[in-house]
């Protein structure tokens, strides 16, 4: 009786989690989906390390290697760094900006299916056949040349959770320009919220690219097509310009919001706004615009001629200036302040040296005839990891601990989160560290093995170390995470104590209207404005009324099946029969779908004034 | 939500309205006119006149921007207000395409 | 004072040539540069990691002393500074003198680099790379010879390059002479490089080179070297190669029976024993063996001696997964193994 | 319920698509959605031009070969004028003339048919009489991936349109589906602003060399 209530329990809540359109849930279903697949990703780095720790190691063969490297990039890029991201943006932006929902709650969770689906197909690959092995970048020639169907699930599961990012960003640029509450003007909008804003106009001019350079490799392995086939007049150059014009402004998309997060902790845990607000969302704005300039600092060798490397080298050292200017304002936000180190702020304040490590020797990598000798060798992962580690993997921890009572109502272990970060910092830097250095001994990247007696093995097993000291650390979050939420207890509306953003002015977490009246917003940093004029609540900015919810829905999930299901009849249909008719049925279901969502009217409910007013009908 | 009530229009208001949008509608027909003009002029140049490459290609591609630049700011209303983010949006897509197209035709070498 | 900052700037550039330097093999690490173009790289490396590291120590500094004064001690509310024009102006100056002091450099290297004058000339010595699935072609078309995995050159002369590739894209690189170059499948790329004799001399007169783009399971072990030579040496060595037109006759009794082994067994459908390249690239499947008793390795990766040479031979699949010439021919006894590899390595151009 | 309301002329806003919150989003979020579209037609026009007439030998047709002015004409004419009766259609909306609008809009879609009926035989031409196929060169490849992805969106828009004359058939206007109807239109016009390019780009260009 009791077991069958508790499973009646179980399955209401998966429905709940299937069909919602909450932006607090899809942050929740981000998160978990997101954290998936960076412990995926993180297996995954850990087999590159132990077959790197010695030479001639015969660990793995040199095919699953490849397999295993291409989906360690991938899986971290696409399917943990971006959703983790995404849920941190979900969970507070609009909170932030003082909003009930987003602009589009159906298209941001038809967004995250799409994502998970596209996951899901791709990490099939390992059970069908064989995973990817041709690299994330997946260069055409290599990629043309892979047999079996590997790169089809490489190229189908990309296409498919590439549409959900672009909705998610279409989905948050919207959100920001229309959602704000009274007063929320541009210049007052906290920084989070403006990276989010650029980094998500860079998602929508990133993502087609991609959509069209994958479309090219699905035509020409499955529909034969001859875009990058050299005999039929076809041309690979043009994956590599198309991928890396997605690809770098890529990079932004990751570190932008992770930017904003530093700058909400920092200031927060200083006590101070800010310093230097207006030139922090210039320089945001300017790297946005940068990025899209840069692209073929990746080619340097692929040999478009010394006019165009000089070029687009001098681009590229180009944003040094606008990523300086943010690094000193963040120093001077700590300067002066009362600088408390709590876990989140401990991420915040490593990041800063570890990312101007990874940023310079970005600008290295810059220079183009030094780089003819980084590129495609241990230096350039040393740079990216410094960069990607350093600053995104950095913030979304420092995210998930600031930002966790918000999500959960209850705080992680401070003493842990101690624990992981420091192990997480030490490996970090022992790992990538040296690789810098194996790469400038002769180490190209992308390799099996290594052979004895080129002066390589110190390095690498160094690197090695490392590598299971971060595996440590975050073996020791999860367990932090299972301790807590076992123990669960509940915290206030601002458990930091110096929340400075409307997130921290209501309940943790929060109602599942967010705001019971929309704030007033008078400053800059608003909630901590009122409370420094000695005010606990935000004034309102509108009376007590009705408040319009959308409906939750099933069909964002089944667009996505759809899609999932067509997939699978893509690739299979150059060998059986039923490959064909499988893709059309697929398509169907989306399609299908798609025609009941917009013939069926969903008007959305309406939570009466009444039950607002009496708070015991509102459950949170 | 929070402006969502309805602005009621009063008889003057309404044949205000209506005088607006045919006014508008007039715009749009010139602009329909113009269109079909610089078709005709494109199509008539690489057609039947006799000019150089190197005069056809940017005087056609001209051609082309004029007009979508009718289509976009008349047919789709970008010159009406309210369009500030629809066009910043815009603009920044048109850049992106242009650095792509100039990449293209300049450093995709064979 | 600025004659005091460029002095400062020089001991640390000093310093750290002297650091770097101790990192690595002479003949493979992009830190023991052994050329022209591998200087004017290691130079740009130096010049680059000199600001960075300057960069690091300015953030560091003020970093640390952040962190050591404004810890929390008490309940204060700081000032809440909005910011200071004075102080954004200076970071973003700065930074822009820094780069600018990079990138002048950088551009002039770029195209010194990328000057391609004098490969017209008669005499040059221009060198066309064709990478393949795992394995190096080069081929002296001003000579009319080709030969593989092993790149013979000259030392103290500009060598020419032009690179391409056969089935997937590679990448040439030998770390102690100059940056990598793309092979593609498209194009020909061409870049140049420079071999100093005495540096040669410390690496051995043999140098290692890379694959340094993926191009499948066996990319790591897409190994070159390049043999630097005297300029006399090479003459003669070109001379031998051009004399190679006909197949060498084998000197001993077994060697002879590996001649005829590697006849019927199908070798000879891949795999040259003459130098010339008249026949088509598409039907050069194999490395070119004319000299490939003279070679250090065998496929890049092993000693060349008969141990290891056999074990190439035996299973292929072994020692270089995915390679083109595995199952390519009905397996091998002990005797004819023997044969084989006494035969390949009694071919040799030069005495 | 506001949004449901039933309308007339005199309390229909003047604005009608972005009367409401749910309006004004999918307003923004639809120019967003045409701001990428235009990129990823760029990367379609970008790759068309790097691979034109990139073909394996001298036996296959190039662009000179294969396009003819007169269709390419009546083509761009079609949607040209499909473009001004959706403008005529959105004009009634703000007048409040379902009827009016529903006209124009059938219109639209009835030229726009004729126009992917030239379309269709354009491909069919080439294919049969040119062996100019998909998978014959880079350039075929090129080619149709362009053209056929402004095609799949004429089919899209023309699916579109017409399920959102059809569930709205009886029902009139509302302030529900005035920003529908509304963006369809805008998205009608962007193809046709593809066309524009289309047009000169890859025919004009294409026949003078
Ligand atoms: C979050 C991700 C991220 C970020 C933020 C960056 C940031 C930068 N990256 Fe990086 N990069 C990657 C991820 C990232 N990169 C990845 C994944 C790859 C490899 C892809 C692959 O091949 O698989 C790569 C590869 C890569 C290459 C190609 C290397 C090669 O393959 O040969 C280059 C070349 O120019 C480059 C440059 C830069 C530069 C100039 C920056 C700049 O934005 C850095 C700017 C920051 C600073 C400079 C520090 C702070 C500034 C100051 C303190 C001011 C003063 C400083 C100076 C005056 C110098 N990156
Ligand atoms: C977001 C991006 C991201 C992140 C976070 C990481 C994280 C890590 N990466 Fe990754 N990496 C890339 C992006 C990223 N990487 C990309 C794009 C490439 C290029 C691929 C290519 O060339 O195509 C690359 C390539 C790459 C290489 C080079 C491979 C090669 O060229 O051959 C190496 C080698 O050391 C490496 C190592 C690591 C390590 C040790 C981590 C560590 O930080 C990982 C730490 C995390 C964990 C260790 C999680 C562990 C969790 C657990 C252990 C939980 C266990 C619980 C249970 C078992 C229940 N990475
Ligand atoms: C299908 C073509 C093919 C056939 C048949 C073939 N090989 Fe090879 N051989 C290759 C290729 C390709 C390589 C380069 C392998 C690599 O490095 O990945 C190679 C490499 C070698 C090498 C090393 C060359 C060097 O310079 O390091 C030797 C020696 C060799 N083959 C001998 C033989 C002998 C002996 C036979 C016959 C029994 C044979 N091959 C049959 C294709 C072939
Ligand atoms: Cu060839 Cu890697
Ligand atoms: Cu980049």
């Amino acid at each position: 009786m009791n077991s069958y209530a508790q499973k009646r329990g179980f399955l209401a809540t998966l429905w709940d989690y299937l069909t919602t359109v909450d932006h607090k849930k899809i942050a929740i279903l981000y998160l978990v989906a997101g954290g998936f697949f960076f412990v995926l990703g993180g297996i995954e780095a850990l087999l590159i390390r132990v077959q790197l720790a010695v030479p001639n190691n015969d660990f793995m063969s040199a095919d699953m290697f490849n397999q295993v490297m291409t989906m360690h990039g991938t899986t971290m890029i696409f399917l943990a760094a971006m959703p983790l991201l995404f849920a941190l943006m979900n969970a507070v932006l609009p909170l932030q900006i003082g909003a009930r929902d987003v602009a589009f709650p159906f298209i941001n969770a038809l967004g995250f299916w799409l994502f998970l689906f596209g996951g899901i197909f791709l990490n099939l690959s390992w059970f069908l056949g064989g995973a990817p092995d041709a690299g994330w970048t997946s260069y055409a020639s290599l990629s043309l040349a892979s047999e079996g169907k590997r790169i089809d699930f490489y190229t189908l599961g990309l296409q498919i959770s590439g549409f959900g990012t672009l909705m998610a960003g279409i989905n948050f640029i919207v959100t920001i320009i229309n959602m704000r509450t009274t007063g929320m003007t541009y210049m007052r909008m906290p920084m989070f919220t403006w990276t989010t804003f650029v980094a998500c106009s860079l998602i929508l001019f990133a993502f087609p690219p991609l959509t069209i350079s994958i479309f090219f490799l699905i035509f020409d392995r499955l529909f034969g097509a001859q875009f990058f086939n050299v005999d039929m007049g076809g041309n690979t150059i043009i994956w590599e310009h198309l991928f890396w014009i997605f690809g770098h402004p890529e990079v932004y998309i990751l570190v932008l919001p992770a930017f904003g997060i530093f700058s909400e902790v920092i200031s927060t845990f200083s006590r101070k706004r800010l310093f230097g607000y207006a030139s922090m969302v210039f320089a945001t704005v300017l790297i946005g615009f940068l990025g899209f300039m840069v692209w073929a600092h990746h080619m340097f060798t692929t040999g478009l001629g010394p006019i165009a490397n000089a070029i687009f080298a001098v681009a590229t050292m180009a944003i040094a200036v606008p990523t300086g200017i943010k690094i000193f304002n963040w120093l001077l936000t700590m300067w002066g302040g009362s600088i408390k180190l709590t876990t989140p702020m401990l991420y915040a304040v490593a990041f800063i040296p570890s990312f101007v490590i990874g940023g310079v020797t970005g600008i290295m990598n810059a220079a183009s005839v030094a780089d003819y000798q980084y590129h495609d060798t241990y230096f350039v992962v040393g740079h990216f990891h410094y960069v990607i580690l350093g600053g995104v993997v950095f913030a979304v921890l420092a995210g998930l601990h600031f930002y966790w009572p918000k999500m959960f109502g209850t705080m992680l272990n401070e003493t842990l989160g101690k624990i992981t970060f420091w192990l997480f910092l030490i490996g970090f830097h022992l790992t990538f560290f040296v690789q810098h250095f194996l790469g400038l001994m002769g180490m190209p990247r992308r390799t099996f093995t290594f052979l004895e007696g080129q002066g390589l093995e110190t390095g690498n097993y160094i690197s090695s170390i490392g590598s299971v000291l971060m595996a440590v650390a975050s073996v020791i979050l999860v367990i932090n995470i299972i301790i807590t939420s076992v123990k669960n207890k509940k915290v206030g509306n601002d458990p930091w104590g110096d929340g400075r953003t409307l997130e921290w002015s209501i309940s943790s977490p929060p109602p599942y209207y967010n705001f019971k009246q929309l704030p007033l917003v008078r400053s800059i940093d608003a909630y901590w404005h009122e409370k420094m004029e000695g005010r606990k609540e935000m004034p309102p900015a509108e009376p007590l009324g009705d408040i319009h919810m959308p409906n939750p829905s099933f069909i964002p999930f089944m667009i996505s099946f759809g899609l999932f299901i067509a997939a699978f009849g893509a690739m299979y249909r150059p060998d059986y029969s039923w490959g064909l008719p499988v893709l059309i049925g697929g398509l169907v279901i989306t399609f299908g779908s798609m025609l009941v969502r917009s013939l069926k009217d969903d008007l959305g409910t309406y939570i009466k004034k009444e039950e607002l007013d009496d708070d015991k009908g509102v459950k949170a | 939500m929070v402006k969502e009530e309805i602005q009621t229009n009063n008889g003057v208001n309404v044949q205000y309205r209506r005088k607006r949008n045919k006014r508008e509608m007039r715009h749009q027909l010139i602009s329909f006119l113009l269109m079909i003009f610089l078709t005709l002029v494109a199509f008539f140049v690489v057609g039947y006149g006799d000019f150089s490459v190197w005069f056809v290609i940017p005087f056609i591609l001209i051609l082309a921007s004029v007009q979508v630049g009718f289509q976009l700011y008349y047919f789709m209303h970008m010159s009406n207000k309210g369009h500030e983010a629809p066009a910043l949006f815009i603009y920044s897509a048109v850049l992106v395409a242009f650095v792509t197209i100039l990449a293209f035709i300049t450093i995709i070498w064979i | 004072m600025k004659r005091f900052t460029r002095w400062r700037l020089s001991l640390l550039l000093v310093i750290m040539a002297f650091i770097l330097s101790g990192c690595g093999e002479p003949y493979l690490s992009s830190l023991r540069p052994a050329g022209e173009v591998a200087k004017k790289q290691f130079h740009l490396m130096l010049l680059s990691t000199a600001i960075m590291v300057l960069v690091i120590l300015v953030v560091t500094t003020l970093f640390v002393i952040v962190l050591i004064r404004f810890r929390r001690k008490d309940d204060r509310i700081p000032e809440q500074v909005e910011g200071s024009h004075k102080l954004e102006v200076i970071w973003t100056v700065i930074p822009i003198i820094l780069i600018l002091i990079l990138a002048l450099p950088t551009v002039k290297a770029t195209l010194a680099l990328g000057n391609m004058s004098g490969m017209e000339d008669e005499d040059a010595v221009v060198v066309n790379v064709r990478a393949s699935l795992y394995w190096w072609e080069f081929e002296y078309p001003n000579e009319g010879i080709v030969t593989s995995q092993e790149l013979v050159v000259p030392t103290d002369e500009k060598i020419f390059f032009n690179l391409t590739a056969s089935d997937v894209k590679h990448s040439f690189w030998v770390p102690a002479l100059g940056g990598t170059l793309d092979t593609n499948t498209d194009n020909v790329n061409t870049f140049w490089l420079q071999i100093d004799s005495d540096a040669a001399e410390e690496a051995g007169n043999l140098f290692y080179g890379k694959c340094a783009e993926l191009c499948g399971p066996s990319h790591a072990l897409m190994d070159s070297k390049v043999r630097a030579v005297s300029r006399d040496e090479y003459d003669r060595w070109i001379k031998g190669m051009k004399a190679a037109k006909e197949p060498q006759k084998p000197e001993t009794a077994l060697a002879k029976k590996g001649e005829e082994i590697f006849n019927e067994k199908g070798c000879i459908s891949c795999h040259a024993v003459t130098s010339a390249n008249s026949t088509i690239e598409a039907a050069r499947i194999g490395p070119n063996l004319t000299d490939f008793g003279e070679r250090a390795y065998v496929v890049g990766i092993l000693q060349n001696n008969k141990e290891e040479l056999k074990k190439w031979l035996k299973n292929p699949e072994s020692v270089k997964p995915a390679n083109k010439m595995t199952g390519t021919y009905e397996e091998l006894t002990e005797e004819e193994l023997d044969a084989l590899a006494e035969y390949l390595l009694s071919l040799k151009v030069t005495e | 319920m506001q949004i449901q309301e039933k309308m007339t002329f005199e309390t229909w806003p003047a604005v009608p698509e972005k009367e409401t919150l749910e309006g004004r989003n999918k307003f923004l979020g639809f120019w967003l959605f045409l701001g990428g579209e235009t990129v990823l037609f760029a990367t379609l026009f970008a790759t068309y031009l790097a691979l034109k007439d990139k073909v394996p030998g001298p036996d296959h047709p190039l662009a000179q070969d294969l396009y003819s002015m007169p269709l390419v004409f009546v083509m761009t004419m079609l949607l040209l004028t499909s473009s001004l009766t959706s403008v005529y259609a959105i004009y009634h909306m703000k007048n409040f003339n379902f009827k009016k609008m529903r006209f124009w809009f059938i219109i639209t879609v009835l030229l726009g048919l004729g126009f992917l009926g030239c379309e269709i035989y354009e491909f069919n031409h080439y294919v049969h009489d040119y062996n100019h196929t998909f998978s014959s060169s880079a350039f075929g490849s090129a080619f149709y991936t362009l053209v056929g992805f402004h095609g799949a969106h004429v089919i899209f828009g023309l699916c579109w349109i017409t399920a959102l004359v059809v569930r709205n058939w009886r029902r009139g206007l509302s302030l529900y589906n005035a920003p529908k109807f509304y963006v369809a239109s805008l998205y009608w016009h962007f193809i046709d602003v593809v066309w524009v390019f289309i047009f000169s780009v890859v025919y004009l260009m294409g026949m003078v060399g």
